[in-house]
């Protein structure tokens, strides 16, 4: 059990420092010469090429590659992410004023997607091949099929449009959040239902269910110690593995309904050319990201005696 | 008993492939009207009347026309051929890439298998589309760019899902009797294991495909992908979102668009899976 | 004469968390077949002997010692002198059902190895399969089957044809009727044993059931953690 | 008197278009503390006959004839019913112990569970007579806390046994019991459930195709081939004298016996050949063989063949 944690607190970190080589490389992607675009941002367009050049030879640009990454890297490590170029604020204390907006919509969706997923995915597990199952699978494969961006569109036309019952963007007390989280943790509990659903299949098959039975224990006891007890563990997993999700999935839904959270401060980087702020949004959500993996990973050796009684 | 299990699984997963005809039905018929597409649509999907804008659907345009007089029946007609072909394209590269990379380290073991999938754990730390989206934002809106971002992101489910298979598949003795055999490896790659890893691939990749138009119509929906006037659905329903109040067809019609192809290919693809291999669930698929 | 000699063979693998537990699979072993005779290896499960075997068959790299074939030192074999030893010795696993690819028909199974070491023109195929299936006594009906429309003992059957069309003097049998019926049993160690008189193949025939190894084996190693403590 | 008695048995599976006769009209006595052994090769029905008893057949499966337990037909019972019957007066050992261990929770749970839920017992005396059982087959109770996937083949293989014994069933079905064991353990497995049988006078019906762990244990041998029953006998008289041709091809091809050779294969359950299912591999084929069924004849006391040799059926 020790050895499977030592083993994935070293990949974390491993991934950790590809992170940052991953979000450096993209941001030398970028056409154009990083410095003539900071010297635009700084002076304004009309700029001669001395300015250029001072301001190439004051980032460092000149210098190589993996020498500018060393020195970013110093920076990120004393958590200072540099200045948006467009506006020169700390890009990191712009991150963290947005992070509340995008935290509580990813938990509000998490909690919807699970509320709806789980037993919804049980229940048509346990009733395979009637009505009900038919019933859930297709709305499951809807949702799935439907691009949530399409799917907040026509939530806002139905809503506010329409019954004009919830406010169409915006950020403030609770009635704003309903929409955006509705339409993220709607899609999440297409995929999970499925997941939940065949992951609960998979279990009833196994011989272990056919032992529980030959000692003659009831259905509702064969459910509830056996079959959820396995079947629950991919689920978990996953459910972990959906915060990750969410953080993607916001910067769709944060750009429709306006919320002011961490994937609308990418996308709005993106249009305004603003690659520091970009690089530092996608270094955020990508370390943040990571750790959530690895806790779930941890949780998962807690919960699975295989790992944690693992002998040779 | 061995006999017996064997028939009753078939038996179990038969209902299934009416899905999987459905869905290919579906999916063929989108290919026909991308390739007629000319053909098929009543008016040029380009010619702006700006008299009859913005009109509701009527006999004459089908689907009504959007901001700038354009019908919007022959551009979702034409829209499907973008559609398909990133779907088409992106998971064509990812696959013969992710399949390839996943066969390598899968067989080798050594140390290229570690350093394979420390890159795709990396790439995978990205969730969904953040890391398509960053490249699509600094290469600029092209289709080109979209597929470059797409395949970059997307090859690590294929890698994943054929590791996991060779290294079943390696411990089986019909391996150890190729080796003993003195069959080089890269034929055992390609003659042993390779054959082994179609259907799951098979069965991947119809998924993957309205994985890859979700993301496309996704990036163009942001204004990242392909821009107008092409008649790509994403940028359809972008442009439809300043008039939705009034005519609020100009966004519905492409959604739809997008959510019929994309249930499609997830028909056939969930048919397929079951009449072939169940074990590929939503873990692998989604987990990039 | 002696076909194949092993001196001193070792195997050790190293686990543990900085690989300082040392395990002893093989430990000083040293035995010898003469052609066209059967040696039976008997032991527990876990006593090594399927590691001689792949140690032999050079699949698994041995620690330490050596491997004498028709008086040639094959331990440090490489390239195209390791290639032809793939024409010489064999082996036939304990699982019939995983011992063929599940997607390839039994006609290429059997030609296969004639394909890898290119000895039979394409024209010539059909005919020089014919009498392959005709000595281990396969209808011809089964040859555009796959193999999970075959019983356990057809598949065993196949795998000797496969290995025949080769002529190898040498092949080992790792428990190869353990997962068999009786009566197929039978019918595999009969047809074994009437190749050994028609064509001078010599056997290491591993096993755990006793009975069987004395019916089969002229010689009889008996191995226990490693090591060789009987021989009849 | 007779403990279980099984009568004109019909088990049909509908697979693929093709009904698979996996048990045709099989009649089967076991009488008290008496240990049956039911012989046959792999995918003969054998383990079928032993789920049918206690019901854990999958659902697409047609079932005829009677299975009478102490004079009442366990086929008509409810599923309530049945789930009495099971565990309690009927236990069983499924066939591969790897896979029939839930791997999540640890071996003593999956023993205590019968007595609580059976007896619903407490969970502390539940736990003290888990503790003995395991004594019983011999499992050092302090590891009862410990995961299936921390014992060996083995000691799984007596972790199934406590669980089909823990009520002190009447009659316990044991499907395979040695199947992948080494000789060793093999023998430890075997004197373990003689001894637990015996001395707690109950009734084992020995599934398996392995004829030297028969002959250890069984006190009368049936013969089963293609779905149906071909002989019944005393383990003395299926030794000294088969009666039935499979029957002594079967025991011919022991490695004792010089391991002479029958051609042909078993046939498949889901068509077998006319008339007797063993003509085609038969040596004493007459024509009557080809066409016609032969039915199972009692020839001498205690001793029925199914083979037109023997009586004029």
């Amino acid at each position: 059990m020790l050895k499977y944690i030592l083993k994935r607190i070293f990949l974390v970190f491993f991934v950790v420092i590809g992170v940052t080589i991953v979000t450096f490389s993209t941001m030398h992607l970028a056409p154009g010469d990083p410095a003539e675009v900071i010297a635009v941002a700084r002076y304004g367009d009309d700029l001669t090429q001395e300015q250029i050049d001072w301001v190439r030879v004051t980032e460092g640009f000149d210098s190589p590659v993996y020498i500018q990454y060393l020195k970013w890297i110093k920076h990120v490590m004393h958590f200072d992410l540099g200045r948006s170029l467009v506006t020169s604020h700390d890009i990191l204390e712009e991150i963290t004023i947005r992070l509340p907006a995008t935290f509580k919509l990813a938990v509000l969706s998490l909690v919807i997607s699970l509320c709806i997923a789980v037993p919804v995915g049980i229940v048509s597990a346990v009733k395979k091949n009637t009505v009900i199952d038919h019933l859930c699978m297709s709305a499951a494969l809807l949702g799935v099929s439907t691009p949530n961006f399409w799917l907040g569109l026509l939530l806002i036309w139905l809503f506010s449009l329409t019954l004009n019952l919830l406010p169409s963007y915006g950020y403030g007390n609770f009635e704003h959040l309903v929409l955006p989280a509705i339409t993220l943790g709607t899609s999440m509990a297409a995929i999970t239902t499925r997941l939940t659903r065949s992951s609960m299949l998979d279990v009833l098959n196994q011989e272990y269910i056919l032992t529980a039975k030959a000692k003659g224990l009831d259905e509702k006891t064969i459910l509830l110690r056996h079959v959820l007890k396995n079947a629950m563990l991919p689920v978990i997993t996953f459910a972990g593995l959906q915060i990750g999700f969410l953080l993607g999935g916001t910067v769709i839904v944060e750009t429709i309904f306006a919320w002011p959270g961490i994937g609308k401060l990418l996308v709005d980087s993106i249009y305004a050319r603003d690659f520091a702020m970009v690089q530092g949004c996608v270094l955020f959500i990508g370390i943040l990201f990571a750790f959530t993996n690895l806790l779930v990973d941890i949780t998962y050796a807690f919960l699975d005696p295989r790992i944690r009684y693992e002998n040779t | 008993m061995k006999i017996l299990n064997n028939e009753i699984n078939i038996l179990k997963e038969a209902g299934n492939n009416r899905m999987a005809a459905i869905g290919g039905a579906i999916v063929i018929m989108l290919t026909l009207i991308a390739i007629l597409a000319s053909l098929l649509s009543p008016h040029d999907p380009f010619e702006q009347k700006l008299e009859n804008r913005l009109l509701n659907p009527c006999f004459e345009y089908p689907f009504g026309t959007d901001d700038l007089g354009r019908c919007i029946f022959s551009r979702l007609i034409f829209g499907t051929r973008y559609s398909l072909a990133i779907g088409v394209t992106v998971v064509g590269i990812t696959a013969l890439v992710g399949t390839s990379l996943g066969i390598v380290s899968g067989y080798s073991r050594g140390i290229i298998d570690e350093i394979i999938m420390r890159i795709v754990d990396i790439v995978l730390a990205f969730p969904g589309i953040i890391l398509a989206l960053v490249i699509a934002g600094i290469l600029g809106p092209s289709f080109l760019n979209v597929v470059i971002a797409l395949s970059l992101t997307h090859w690590p489910a294929y890698t994943r899902l054929v590791r996991g298979l060779t290294l079943t598949l390696r411990e089986m003795d019909f391996i150890e009797g190729a080796k003993a055999l003195r069959a080089s490896n890269i034929y055992i790659m390609r003659r042993h294991i390779l054959p082994n890893c179609i259907n799951p691939i098979i069965v991947l990749a119809t998924l993957d495909i309205a994985h890859a138009i979700i993301f496309a119509t996704a990036l163009s929906f942001l204004g990242l992908g392909i821009q107008p006037p092409t008649p790509e659905w994403g940028s359809m329903l972008k442009a439809g979102i300043p008039y939705f109040r009034i005519s609020p067809h100009l966004t519905f019609f492409p959604g739809t668009a997008i959510m019929v192809t994309v249930l499609a290919f997830n028909f056939l693809g969930d048919g397929l899976r079951d009449m072939i291999d169940p074990k590929i669930n939503e873990n692998i698929l989604v987990s990039e | 004469m002696t076909l194949l000699s092993i001196k001193n063979l070792k195997k050790y693998y190293f686990c543990g968390l900085f690989n300082k537990k040392e395990i002893r699979a093989v430990d000083g072993v040293d035995l010898e077949i003469k052609s066209g005779r059967t040696l039976g290896l008997v032991g527990n499960s876990g006593c090594g002997k399927t590691t001689v075997a792949k140690i032999i068959l050079r699949l698994i790299e041995p620690t330490d010692g050596r491997i004498i074939f028709k008086e040639k030192d094959i331990t440090k074999l490489r390239g195209r002198e390791l290639k032809n030893l793939g024409q010489e010795m064999q082996i036939i696993f304990q699982n019939p059902e995983t011992s063929l690819n599940p997607r390839m028909k039994i006609y290429d199974a059997i030609l296969e190895p004639l394909r890898i070491h290119k000895l039979c023109s394409t024209d010539k195929e059909y005919e020089k399969i014919l009498k392959l299936i005709e000595i281990v006594n396969l209808n011809q009906e089964l040859l555009f089957r796959y193999p999970h429309e075959l019983s356990g003992g057809q598949l065993q059957r196949v795998v000797i044809a496969r290995i025949l069309s080769l002529n190898p003097k040498f092949i080992v049998a790792d428990e190869v009727t353990s997962m068999l019926d009786p009566l197929v049993q039978a019918q595999i160690l009969n047809l074994m044993k009437d190749l050994q008189e028609k064509l001078g193949i010599s056997y290491l025939f591993i096993s755990h059931d006793m009975d069987v190894v004395e019916w089969m084996s002229d010689e009889i190693a008996v191995m226990d953690e490693g090591k060789i403590v009987d021989w009849k | 008197m007779s403990l279980l008695k099984i009568q004109d048995l019909k088990v049909y599976f509908n697979a693929r278009g093709k009904t698979v006769k996996a048990n045709n009209s099989i009649d089967l006595e076991i009488r008290e503390n008496e240990i049956l052994g039911l012989i046959g090769e792999t995918g003969c029905g054998k383990s079928i006959l032993g789920r049918a008893i206690v019901g854990l057949l999958p659902d697409n499966v047609k079932i005829g004839g009677k299975i009478v337990y102490r004079s009442e037909d366990i086929l008509n019972l409810s599923e309530n019913g049945l789930r009495k019957i099971r565990g309690k007066n009927i236990g069983i050992i499924l066939q591969n112990p790897s896979a029939a261990l839930n791997p999540v929770l640890s071996i003593g749970n999956q023993i205590s569970e019968i007595y609580r839920y059976h007896e619903n017992m407490g969970k502390k005396e539940a736990r003290i007579r888990t503790a003995k059982m395991l004594e019983m087959v011999g499992i050092d109770p302090k590891r009862m806390h410990e995961y299936p996937h921390q014992f060996s083949g083995g000691m799984k293989q007596r972790v199934m046994i406590a669980m089909g014994l823990a009520l002190n069933p009447g009659l316990l079905i044991a499907d395979e019991p040695t199947k992948g064991l080494d000789p060793t353990t093999k023998d430890k497995i075997i004197d373990l459930i003689c001894e637990l049988v015996i001395n707690k006078n109950m009734s084992l019906l020995l599934i398996t195709h392995d004829i030297g762990v028969a002959e250890k244990m069984c006190d009368r041998i049936a013969v089963m081939y293609a779905g149906e029953i071909i002989e019944i006998a005393t383990i003395k008289n299926i030794l000294s004298n088969p009666q039935h041709p499979y029957t002594q091809d079967l025991l011919n091809s022991l490695p004792k016996k010089g391991l002479n050779q029958t051609a042909g294969e078993s046939p498949s359950l889901s068509s077998p050949p006319a008339g007797c299912r063993f003509h085609p591999r038969c040596r004493c084929i007459i024509g009557k063989c080809l066409k016609t069924h032969p039915q199972l004849m009692e020839t001498e006391k205690g001793t029925s063949v199914r083979c037109f040799l023997y009586g004029n059926n």
